[in-house]
This record gives C-alpha cells, sequence and structure tokens, in this order.
C-alpha cells in the first residue's frame, strides 16, 4: 500500500508536542542511523530508533505510540553518547511513550509479573520498569 | 504631530549600500533619519550616540552587516557588545534605551532598510520626543576634551 | 569647537540629475540656502554635474575662486565619486578634498514631499560640509616591496605555487618540515577519478621545482616566525640538524645496512620499518639520507658510530647543530595542508586497538605498488588477504557533537577509489561502505562513483556505523541499513576508516605565531569567502591548498595557482599603494593602555612598552575605525573621519 | 575517614551479600559509611521528560538530607542511584529553574518518626553543595588505587578479569563525565590495583538488558548472554560489574541464558566490591558468594591453592 504523507496541523502539533516533552530538536537529525546500528535491543525492534526520529518528524502518531520498539528502549544511552547532532533519542522514546495510551491503561503493569519471578527480581528493576512502561 | 528627529549611522558596505538600493528601487520611506556613512558599524562610538541624543536626536539607528559578512571580519559584534553597553548607561542617563536600534542590513536588502526606517520612525513618533529637559546639559567641551 | 573649524574656501556644487534630484528637491533653494552657509564661499546647481560642461563648471569654480574644498550634491558616491576626484585633481585639488553629498538615493528617490526632501537635502549638504572643513590633504601611502616569496609546506600545494612563482621570474623558498617535498600526495596509490599513479604525475614535479634556478628548497626546515609587513616580512627559519651533507651523500646505502635501530615507517604510515638513518622513499628530493636523533642510539661514536664508519663520501657529521637564520621576503604562501584525525578519538570503533582497522592513508600505502605489501592487498595484522572488507565513511566528520562539524570533501570519492581499486586486486572479494551521504560533486566524480557500484558490484549501505570490535580473527561491524529498516551485523576481515581531515599537526602553533587568522576548526581563514578566498585577512599572507580546508588534489593546485598570481600580482607593482584614511594614535593622548591593540582584526597597532604608547603600522590598518571607538583618550583618530568630525556632522544635521 | 554512603534499595534486600563486601572492605581501607538518616529509594530512573520534574524530588530529598548533614560528597556503588543522583544533581546545579521548583517541592516534606510518631517539618532547602561519586571514583580519588595496591593481601596475578561498565556509570557522558563513554580507563585501572590481569572484551560498554528483564525476559537475556560470551572468547575468567542490576542480568538470569543458548554452561560474575574484599584479605565464606546462580567461590579458590602449591 502507497503511504500519504501529510503535514497537516495534527502532524505538527504531535511534533510539537514530542519536541517540547523531550526537549531535543527532532529536526537536527539527518538520519545516519547511528542510534540502530548500536542499540542493543535493534533486533527485536519493530521500528528502528532512527525510523523513531524520523516519524516523529513526520507527526506519524499512530505508527509512533503502535510500535513495540518504544517499549524496548532500556534507556542505556549508547545512542545518545554517539548522536553526532547530539539528540538525546532516549528522551524521544520516552516522550512517544507519554503519549500513548491517554486513557491510562498500563502498557506493562504489576499484574504482567509472574508470580515465581517477582521474589527473585531486584527493587530496581520492579521501580524503573515501571516507571518507564506504566503511567 | 510629532515628527521625530533621528541620527542614522550606517556603514559603508552593507547598510549604506542597502539605502542606495531602496533608492534605486525607489522605494518610499519616512523621511526623519538622515544618515551618515561610517566605514563600519564599529566606527560608532558610545559618544557619538550620546552626542546624538543630547544634540536633539529623539532616536539613534546603527546599521551594520550581519554577523558573519562583516568587511572588517568582526566589527559587527563589536558594535553588538557596545549598544549593550550603551543601552545600559542610556538607562541610568534616563533615557529609553529603545531610542537605540541596531539592526543588520545587507546591500541586498532594499525593502529590509524601508521597513527597518519606517517602523523605527513610527516607535519613537509614538514615543514622543525625548525631553532633555530634566536632565542636566551637556557641556560640549567636556565631550570633545 | 570652534577652534578647530579650519577657515577653508568651500564649494557647494548641486545636481539636478536631469528630474531625478530636481523633480523632488527645490535644488535652486538648496544651493542658495547653502551659499550663506558659514564656510561656503560659492554654491551653484546644474542639470548635469557629471557630464563634460558640468565636470567644466567645478574645474572652473575651483580655479577661479580659488577653493579648498568641494561638496558634490548628487548620486551615491559608489557612483562618481572617483570621477568628481579626478575633476578636483585636474583643476590642483588633493583628491581628500571632495566629497559627496548623497541627495537622490538616499533623498529624492526615497521622498515624494517636496519641502521635506528639500529640507533633508540641505542638512545631508551641511552635513558633507562640516566633514570637508577638517579634511586633511592625503596622499597614498608607499612602500617598497622585496620581491621574494616564502612558500611553507613542501607538499603538491606548496610545489605548485612554488614553481609557479619561481616562472613569474621571481625568487622562492620553499620550507618544509620532513626531510624531503612530496608531501602526502607522494604517499597515494592511484588518484581519482582517472587512476593515475600519484608518484608517477608528482616526482616529475618535485625534481622540476629542485631544479628550478629561482626556487631554493629549505627541506629539514621549519619556520619560527614571521614580523614585518606585506612587501617587507622577515622571517625566522630553523634548521633541523640532518646529520648528513646532502651535497656529499652519494645515495650508497651503506649506513642504512649497518644502522642497528629499526623504527616504524612514516612514509608507509606505520605499516613497515626503516632505520634510524633512512631516505623516507626512493625518489626523495632532495636526494639524501637523513639521521634522526630521536631513533638514534645516540650521536657518540662510543655508543654506536656504524653509519659514519661506513660512509665513504665522509657525509656523516655528528656535530651538526640546529640554526636559526632570518630571511627577507615580500609575501608568503602559507601550504601547510592536513593530518588525518586521529583514530584515537573513536574508542567506539577500538581506537588504535586493532591493527586491522586503518585509516585512508594506510590503506592508500597498501594499494601502493611502492607499499610495504608491493600493492597487494594485505591485512596489517597477519599478512592475510582480506575477503571481506567494510569502509566506513564520515569517521570523525559531519560530527558536530563529538567531533568535527564539517565535511572532509574528498573521502566520498577517495573511499570509492579505494573499494574500486580493492576489487582490482581481489576480484572475488566483498567489499561493503557504510555512508551517510554519498558527494560527488566535480567533474567526472559521479561517473566514478555509479561505477563503482554497477561495474566493481560495491556494496553501499546507508547508515552509519556505531561500532566496531574483534571477535576472534573477525572484525564486527554494527551499522545500519537506513533504507531498508535493518540494523546490520556485518563481518569483517578489515575495515578501512575514512577519518576526518584536519589542519596538519603542528599548523595551529606555526599560525599563532605568524598571527594570521583561522576558522573556528583551525583551518586558515579566508579574506573574503567569495570574492579573496585565496588571500589571508593579514596582507601579504596567501593561503593554498588544505591548510585552508579540506581539498582534493586538482582544487588545491588550482588553488596554488592563484596564490602564486596573487604574489606575481604584488611583485609587479613598482610600490605599494595604500589607502590613507588609517587610524592614528596621536602620542600626546596615547596612554599605553593598549584597548586598541586586541580590537585590531588585522594586528595593525602594538604596544610599545618601553615608550608607554601604541604605534600603528599604517601598511597594515585597512581603515575600519573599531580601535577610534574602543580609544578611552580620543588617541586613535581616524584620518578624515575623526571624532570631532562625526560629532560636528551629527550637529549639522539635527540642528535648526 | 568517613563518608556519607547511599546504599539504594536493591543492596539493602536482594543483594545483601553485594552490600556486606562494601562495608567490609571499606573498613579494611579504614574508611565509615554513613548512610544519610530516612533515606528512600532514589526512583531507580531518572525522569527523561520534561513534564515528568516531579521525578527529581526524591533524589534531590536525598541530597538534601546528606547536605543537611554536613556531607558535602556522597558516595554509592550502585550504577542506577549513581546515575539518578548525579543527574539529579547536574540538573539543580545547572537549571535554576528546576532547582527553584524542586525546592519548593521539598519546602513543605514532613518526616515522621517511626518510634516516638514525632513530627519533623521547616526542612531546609537543598544548596547544591553535595557531589555525588560513585565508589570507584571515590576509591581512585580519596582512597588512591597506589595505597589499595598497598594493602592487597592475595595474589591475584593469576586471574583473568573482564571489567564490565554497562551504561548507567558511562552515559549520558555531559551529565555523568566519570570516563570517556567508550573508551574509559578507570574500572581497569581498579583492577590492575588489585594485581589481576585485565583483558579488554569489546561489550564493556553494551548495555545488559537492565528493566527489560521484567518485562522481556528473553530479550534482555539475548543481550546479556552477548556480554559474558564476549568476555568467554576474550578469555577473561570472571566478570567483575558494579551494578545490582546488571548482577542480576548476568548472573541470577544465567538459567534462563542456558535455556536460549546450548552452548552457554555458565560464568562466573564478580561484584567490584566482592573482589576488592578478597583481595583485602576476607575470606571466600563472608562473600555470600553461595547467593551467586554461578558460584565464583571454587574459582577465588583454586587461585589461593596455585598460590600454596607454588
Amino acid at each position: 500500500m502507497r503511504k500519504r504523507i501529510k503535514r497537516g496541523d495534527k502532524e505538527k502539533g504531535y511534533t510539537r508536542s514530542i519536541v517540547q516533552r523531550s526537549g531535543q530538536n527532532v529536526y537536527a537529525c539527518y538520519q545516519c542511523g547511528r542510534c540502530s546500528a548500536g542499540c542493543p535491543f535493534a533486533f527485536e525492534m519493530d521500528i528502528l530508533p532512527n525510523q523513531i526520529v524520523r516519524l516523529v518528524q513526520l507527526g506519524q502518531e499512530d505508527e509512533l505510540v503502535q510500535s513495540k520498539a518504544i517499549y524496548l528502549c532500556a534507556s542505556c544511552f549508547t545512542c545518545v553518547s554517539r548522536c553526532p547532532k547530539g539528540i538525546d533519542i532516549a528522551r524521544i522514546a520516552e516522550a512517544v511513550r507519554e503519549t500513548a495510551d491517554p486513557k491510562g491503561a498500563d502498557h506493562f503493569g504489576p499484574d504482567d509479573i509472574p508470580a515465581h519471578r517477582a521474589k527473585d527480581l531486584p527493587q530496581q528493576a520492579y521501580v524503573a520498569v515501571f516507571r518507564k512502561f506504566s503511567k | 504631530m510629532f515628527e521625530p528627529k533621528i541620527m542614522s549611522f550606517i556603514c559603508k558596505w552593507c547598510t549604506y549600500a542597502g539605502a542606495d538600493l531602496a533608492g534605486t528601487s525607489r522605494m518610499e520611506y519616512a523621511v526623519n533619519p538622515v544618515n551618515v556613512r561610517v566605514m563600519c558599524s564599529s566606527r560608532i562610538d558610545p559618544q557619538h550616540i550620546f552626542y546624538a541624543f543630547s544634540s536633539g536626536a529623539d532616536g539613534v539607528f546603527i546599521g551594520g552587516c550581519h554577523p558573519g559578512d562583516c568587511h572588517y571580519v568582526e566589527g559587527n559584534y563589536k558594535t553588538l557588545r557596545r549598544v549593550f553597553m550603551v543601552k545600559r548607561m542610556m538607562k541610568d542617563f534616563g533615557i529609553d534605551p529603545s531610542r537605540l536600534r541596531l539592526e543588520w542590513i545587507s546591500a541586498a536588502e532594499g525593502g529590509r532598510f524601508v521597513t527597518v526606517m519606517n517602523e523605527f520612525t513610527q516607535y519613537i513618533r509614538e514615543l514622543g520626543p525625548l525631553d532633555f529637559k530634566t536632565m542636566a546639559s551637556i557641556d560640549e567641551d567636556s565631550i570633545h576634551g | 569647537m570652534n577652534q578647530n573649524r579650519p577657515k577653508k574656501k568651500i564649494g557647494v556644487f548641486v545636481c539636478h540629475c536631469g528630474i531625478n534630484i530636481a523633480g523632488v528637491v527645490d535644488v535652486e533653494k538648496v544651493a542658495q540656502r547653502l551659499s550663506s552657509y558659514e564656510g561656503v564661499d560659492f554654491s551653484v546647481d546644474y542639470v548635469y554635474m557629471c557630464s563634460e560642461p558640468g565636470q567644466k563648471l567645478i574645474e572652473e569654480k575651483i580655479k577661479e575662486r580659488q577653493l579648498d574644498s568641494v561638496i558634490i550634491a548628487a548620486c551615491s558616491p559608489t557612483l562618481h565619486e572617483r570621477t568628481f576626484q579626478g575633476v578636483a585633481q585636474r583643476a590642483g585639488l588633493n583628491p581628500y578634498q571632495v566629497e559627496i553629498a548623497n541627495i537622490r538615493e538616499q533623498d529624492s528617490w526615497v521622498h515624494s514631499d517636496k519641502d521635506k526632501a528639500t529640507a533633508k537635502a540641505a542638512r545631508i549638504i551641511k552635513s558633507m560640509v562640516e566633514k570637508v572643513r577638517r579634511n586633511e590633504s592625503l596622499e597614498p601611502i608607499t612602500v617598497d616591496i622585496t620581491r621574494r616569496a616564502l612558500v611553507i609546506g613542501g607538499g603538491i600545494s606548496g610545489i605548485q605555487a612554488a614553481l609557479d612563482i619561481a616562472d613569474q621570474g621571481y625568487e622562492v623558498l620553499l620550507v618544509e618540515k620532513d626531510p624531503s617535498i612530496g608531501g602526502h600526495m607522494v604517499q597515494l596509490s592511484e588518484t581519482f577519478p582517472t587512476l593515475d599513479c600519484s608518484q608517477c604525475i608528482l616526482t616529475p614535479k618535485m625534481v622540476e621545482a629542485s631544479r628550478h634556478p629561482n626556487i631554493k628548497i629549505l627541506t629539514y626546515h621549519e619556520v619560527d616566525s614571521i614580523s614585518g609587513f606585506v612587501g617587507n616580512f622577515k622571517a625566522v627559519i630553523r634548521k633541523k640538524p640532518r646529520y648528513v651533507n646532502e651535497d656529499l651523500c652519494t645515495l650508497c646505502g651503506e649506513c642504512e645496512k649497518v644502522c642497528p635501530q629499526v623504527v616504524s615507517d612514516e612514509f608507509n604510515e606505520g605499516l613497515s620499518f626503516r632505520k634510524a638513518i633512512y631516505m623516507p622513499f626512493p625518489q626523495a628530493v632532495p636526494g639524501t639520507y637523513t639521521l634522526d636523533t630521536d631513533s638514534c642510539l645516540g650521536l657518540l661514536p662510543i655508543r654506536c658510530g656504524k653509519c659514519m664508519e661506513v660512509c665513504e663520501p665522509m657525509a656523516i657529521n655528528y656535530d651538526d647543530q640546529e640554526e636559526l637564520f632570518e630571511e627577507e621576503v615580500g609575501a608568503v604562501v602559507v601550504a601547510t595542508g592536513y593530518d588525518l584525525y586521529s583514530l584515537d578519538h573513536l574508542g567506539e570503533f577500538g581506537g588504535q586497538k586493532y591493527p586491522d582497522v586503518v585509516n585512508g592513508l594506510e590503506f592508500e600505502r597498501i594499494l601502493s605498488a611502492s607499499g610495504p605489501t608491493g600493492g597487494v592487498v594485505r591485512r596489517p595484522s597477519d599478512g592475510r588477504i582480506p575477503k571481506n572488507i567494510v569502509f566506513v565513511q564520515c569517521c570523525g566528520s559531519r560530527d558536530p557533537e563529538n567531533h568535527n562539524p564539517y565535511c572532509s570533501k574528498i573521502c566520498c570519492m577517495y573511499t570509492a577509489k579505494h573499494a574500486m581499486l580493492y576489487k582490482h586486486r581481489v576480484p572475488d572479494g566483498n567489499a561493503t561502505v557504510f555512508y551517510i551521504d554519498v558527494r560527488t560533486g566535480g567533474k567526472n566524480f559521479d561517473e566514478f562513483y555509479q561505477r563503482t557500484i554497477e561495474d566493481e558490484e560495491v556494496m553501499y549501505v546507508r547508515g552509519k556505523v556505531s561500532k566496531i570490535f574483534k571477535e576472534g580473527d573477525k572484525l564486527i561491524v554494527w551499522g545500519a541499513d537506513t533504507l531498508t529498516g535493518d540494523k546490520v551485523e556485518m563481518e569483517a576481515d578489515m575495515v578501512v576508516l575514512a577519518m576526518s581531515m584536519v589542519p596538519a599537526q603542528g599548523a595551529a602553533d606555526l599560525f599563532k605565531r605568524l598571527k594570521i587568522s583561522t576558522d573556528i576548526n583551525g583551518f586558515l581563514a579566508e579574506a573574503h569567502p567569495k570574492l579573496r578566498p585565496v588571500e589571508s585577512l593579514s596582507s601579504g599572507f596567501f593561503l593554498a591548498g588544505c591548510a585552508h580546508g579540506p581539498k582534493d588534489i586538482p582544487e588545491t593546485v588550482s588553488q596554488a595557482s592563484a596564490a602564486a598570481s596573487k604574489v606575481g600580482d604584488l611583485f609587479a607593482k613598482e610600490k605599494l599603494f595604500h589607502e590613507p584614511t588609517v587610524v592614528s594614535a596621536e602620542e600626546e593622548f596615547c596612554s599605553g593602555c593598549g584597548i586598541c591593540v586586541p580590537v585590531c582584526p588585522y594586528s595593525a597597532r602594538s604596544l610599545n612598552r618601553e615608550r608607554g604608547v601604541v604605534e600603528v603600522n599604517e601598511v597594515l590598518c585597512e581603515g575600519c575605525g573599531a580601535c577610534a571607538a574602543a580609544c578611552p583618550s580620543g588617541a586613535a583618530q581616524q584620518r578624515n573621519q575623526t571624532d570631532d568630525q562625526i560629532f560636528s556632522m551629527v550637529k549639522a544635521i539635527l540642528g535648526e | 575517614m568517613n563518608v556519607h554512603y547511599y546504599p539504594g534499595c536493591t543492596l539493602k534486600e536482594k543483594a545483601v551479600n553485594l552490600e556486606n563486601s562494601t562495608i567490609a572492605s571499606m573498613k579494611i581501607l579504614g574508611c565509615d559509611l554513613q548512610e544519610p538518616r530516612g533515606w528512600t529509594c532514589c526512583g531507580a530512573e531518572y525522569p527523561l521528560s520534561e513534564e515528568k520534574i516531579a521525578g527529581l524530588a526524591a533524589p534531590a530529598r536525598i541530597l538534601r538530607q546528606v547536605e543537611a548533614e554536613g556531607g558535602t560528597k556522597v558516595t554509592t556503588t550502585c550504577a542506577f542511584c549513581y546515575n539518578v543522583l548525579k543527574r539529579t544533581n547536574y540538573a539543580l546545579k545547572t537549571d535554576p529553574l528546576k532547582h527553584k521548583r524542586i525546592n519548593a517541592f521539598l519546602k513543605d516534606d514532613i518526616a515522621i518518626d517511626h518510634d516516638t510518631k514525632e513530627k519533623t517539618t521547616g526542612f531546609p532547602p537543598y544548596h547544591g553543595n553535595v557531589s555525588v561519586v560513585h565508589l570507584l571514583e571515590f576509591l581512585r580519588d580519596d582512597i588512591g588505587f597506589k595505597e589499595i595496591r598497598a594493602r592487597v593481601k592475595r595474589d591475584l596475578s593469576g586471574l583473568n578479569v573482564a571489567a564490565y561498565y554497562g551504561c548507567r556509570l558511562l552515559r549520558p557522558y555531559n551529565e555523568i563525565g566519570m570516563d570517556k563513554p567508550d573508551d574509559p580507563v578507570i574500572f581497569e585501572d581498579f583492577i590492575t590495583s588489585l594485581g589481576a590481569q585485565v583483558i579488554d572484551f569489546p561489550f564493556r560498554q553494551e548495555c545488559c538488558g537492565s528493566y527489560v528483564s521484567v518485562s522481556r525476559p528473553e530479550a534482555a537475556s539475548e543481550a546479556s548472554y552477548r556480554i559474558l560470551r564476549s568476555a568467554k572468547i576474550e578469555g577473561a575468567d570472571v566478570l567483575v560489574l558494579s551494578c545490582p542490576l546488571c548482577y542480576y542480568n548476568l548472573d541470577r538470569q544465567q538459567n534462563l541464558i542456558k535455556e536460549q543458548h546450548m552452548e552457554f554452561t555458565g560464568f562466573p560474575i564478580l561484584y567490584f566490591t566482592q573482589l576488592l574484599a578478597w583481595a583485602l584479605g576476607e575470606n571466600t565464606g563472608s562473600l555470600g558468594l553461595e547467593e551467586h546462580c554461578y558460584n565464583p567461590a571454587p574459582l577465588l579458590e583454586s587461585l589461593e591453592k596455585a598460590e600454596v602449591a607454588e
């Protein structure tokens, strides 16, 4: 299917909201792909980190909030430390997660952890994963 | 209606040429500003600005090349810094700092020269005359040294 | 103020310019009003001042009324200032006693209210009367020229500039810090897009330079400092001890055979070894051995002394000394070239850790028939022929966040060339290029790049590489293919990094010593990016080659020739003439505070600490006046644009 | 010597063995670790959104407590806590607006004593006078690697160590600034000061999977596997790390890795203070090594035997 790219108020508004939340100049990205090249979870991602930035530039909210990739980011900042244009992609991913499912359902909540694992997991992992992936 | 007197210092390489272009393009603008051509906007000494105010100017305009385009490499940056300083001094003297305006206008920006001149004249017109009576008269000799 | 008002007889000539001025400005009224203005002796209007009769009118009136100065109220000074200065000169007046009042472009053409435009014209003319009243009669500043050029750097740009200047009939000193001229170009294998052998086209030029009667080559020398000004520089040059007399050395090579010290070879980028006494490469100019004391066991015959023992022509002299000497030159061409950005900055590519991750110059040596592998592509670690090779572009370039913000310009082409030459030598190998953009602006460049992809089947992957690391004897390259949206992990036997080009090592220090300005990246700054691209801001300094920014060979050669022709321009003049409207430093007012010294972008002002005053080199002053505005005591005054002149112009404009 | 020490929640609960070795070795080095009174969780993750500034309150509260107790330096051994505290401190020091807003949050704090039920209010603001250092930095700058070298009691020369940084110690560089993100040396220098051999392995700054091991354990263990595999290929005997979550992912999840990769047979992991304590003379019994999924005790003991045999 051919995709039509539109730059309407909705799209521009979405880009603006991500820029505001993340504090990042998403337009600085020139799509070199270095973020994706170094990302430890790129193998598992449906869209790559550089594509996330591209979709933010285009204001493609639906594709972004439905992606699995934003819930694979471990905030390891490899992309941030190598980006030639100084863009904090982890912040962009965080901003996109914030805009996903505004009704407030958790992407990953306490009920999603099987009982046998709950005992062993370190506290910091709980706190971190809920902070990142739930409301 | 109040017609302000406006003193305009403009650099030879950019803004003066921009003003010439406005002329060759026959654009019309406010008659109030009169230009003095200097080699570079950085030639403008704070003394010149204050002398203009004390001699009856209601507004002073300085025109230079855009950052990076200065014929003398970095004169316009020096001007920028001096204008910041002069504006602070103006405050201390009780002169509204917005009576001094610095703009970068290139040789190709005749239209912009016109817009800036009209805007600035209108702005000063609305601001009203610079009331110098409350200030001690400046002894000319002390300025010339 | 009154005491500064000299008594001058001033004439005012108001031009109608047909109806261009007279249609809006009441010129007769203006002329009449001015005739009673203080100092104005005579005032008249005429239909076309620039016409033959108009010029005649001015000339006659100057003579008739013995005018000291004239004002021409007409069009913009950019149009006819020179014309009217010529008229005045013909009438025996100094051209600096002519001023133009611009009442056309900045009055009649931009206003329609006749009364107001007329009043404004009078103000403009009055301000110019106030100015010209205080104008001095000036003569252009003249200086003699030393017709001898100094070229710093013996790479292709320096060699070309030296040859071109020498061919114009002027003497040239060519100073090179290394033992031979040739620069980086002599290290290259073949050149894009024609695949000429680099050495084959360069070495004849090197020989030509060495035989040219007007060129004196000083290799293993460095420029220590340069003082003086355009046409009259004094250069202090440092001779590094070579310990071998180049005139006596017969290149027999006996010394090299006995030398026990083996060190890594710079010419081969550390991929092979040389002795402590060595010749950098067989075609070196001058053809002589050089003893490198950093690697030598010691210059005492007791320590070693083997080379001296076997040298039959007795060319080796352990007592050779460093020397400083002075040379007079009139112009300087700076052609110090480039180096590659160090791999140390790229920890994610292993820094210098992996021998099989090489930079572009190392790969040039590997490809070169005169290189350490005889032109067979072998990887440095174990000498195996790499079957999978990866090229990474933009290493350290276009990376404002961590490295260099600029594009190094030639890497796209040389990477295509590397990939092509690799495929010529290893037809069954796989070559992959990681790129962000491929920039092939140049004659026949894109055709060459297309051939690399279509004929040689080099795989281009659009994406930057994030990490390179070793796994066993393979290298793993982590990249991305942003066109397909895949993360790419690739096994490679060897990786070639297109490292960013940076100013040559030591250049930053040299530029500081020469007091010539650089851009934010340390490359030399040109006087104007469009109109004066081969001149430095400092008068008498010219730029050539990569010292000014990344360039390919043809561009470097063009710039070197352009610089040489600029030097020729300078030397062809009998004397140097310079605009005299410079800024003075009146000693009676100068307190020696030195504030004006750093304000000057041309280093025209210097503080004489002994005398406690600032001195001005008028030849260097371009007359911007920034120092005059900075001077707290009024000691810095611009000729014919003094503070007093500006004040009185302001007064004339604002006064009733 | 006395220094403020923020342990964080994991070390107090799920990884007590890691903290014990810290306390033991610092004691040998003559340094008392002082916990800020009433400390809470740091939040584990630094808030990346400009809209979630409230996440800075918890770490700022910890820093304020240290400052109120007269401390100018707080050290931590958990890379997560280190990252959060250091970045919060950086944000408060460089962004006056954030500083003001967070202090406004903290102004209304009420503390209730567990035993006396007494309420405390009117806390002072945080002025920003505390510096956050990782224990590795403290060992380097305050104790000195030379001093440690002098106090080492055991010969570790036969031990090949892979020093693993992970993400939180190094990145983002402009806020953390502990070492160059792709060319760090501090961990290697520390290992060298203990007398062990450092082996260079390219995955030392790669991410272990972090908290993704909670939501997508199989994805995270793939990341962990690649790190362990690389250390093994490069000839390491043991991997030493500095973060309790890395310890969880790289050691305690090894059974999951084994399920996914048949050839993986397990690999010993040590917390950096475990190796330190052992080098300084503590016995394997006191290090809690039996808690590990892959017990490294036999490896350490085999070194001792080799020494004796010589």
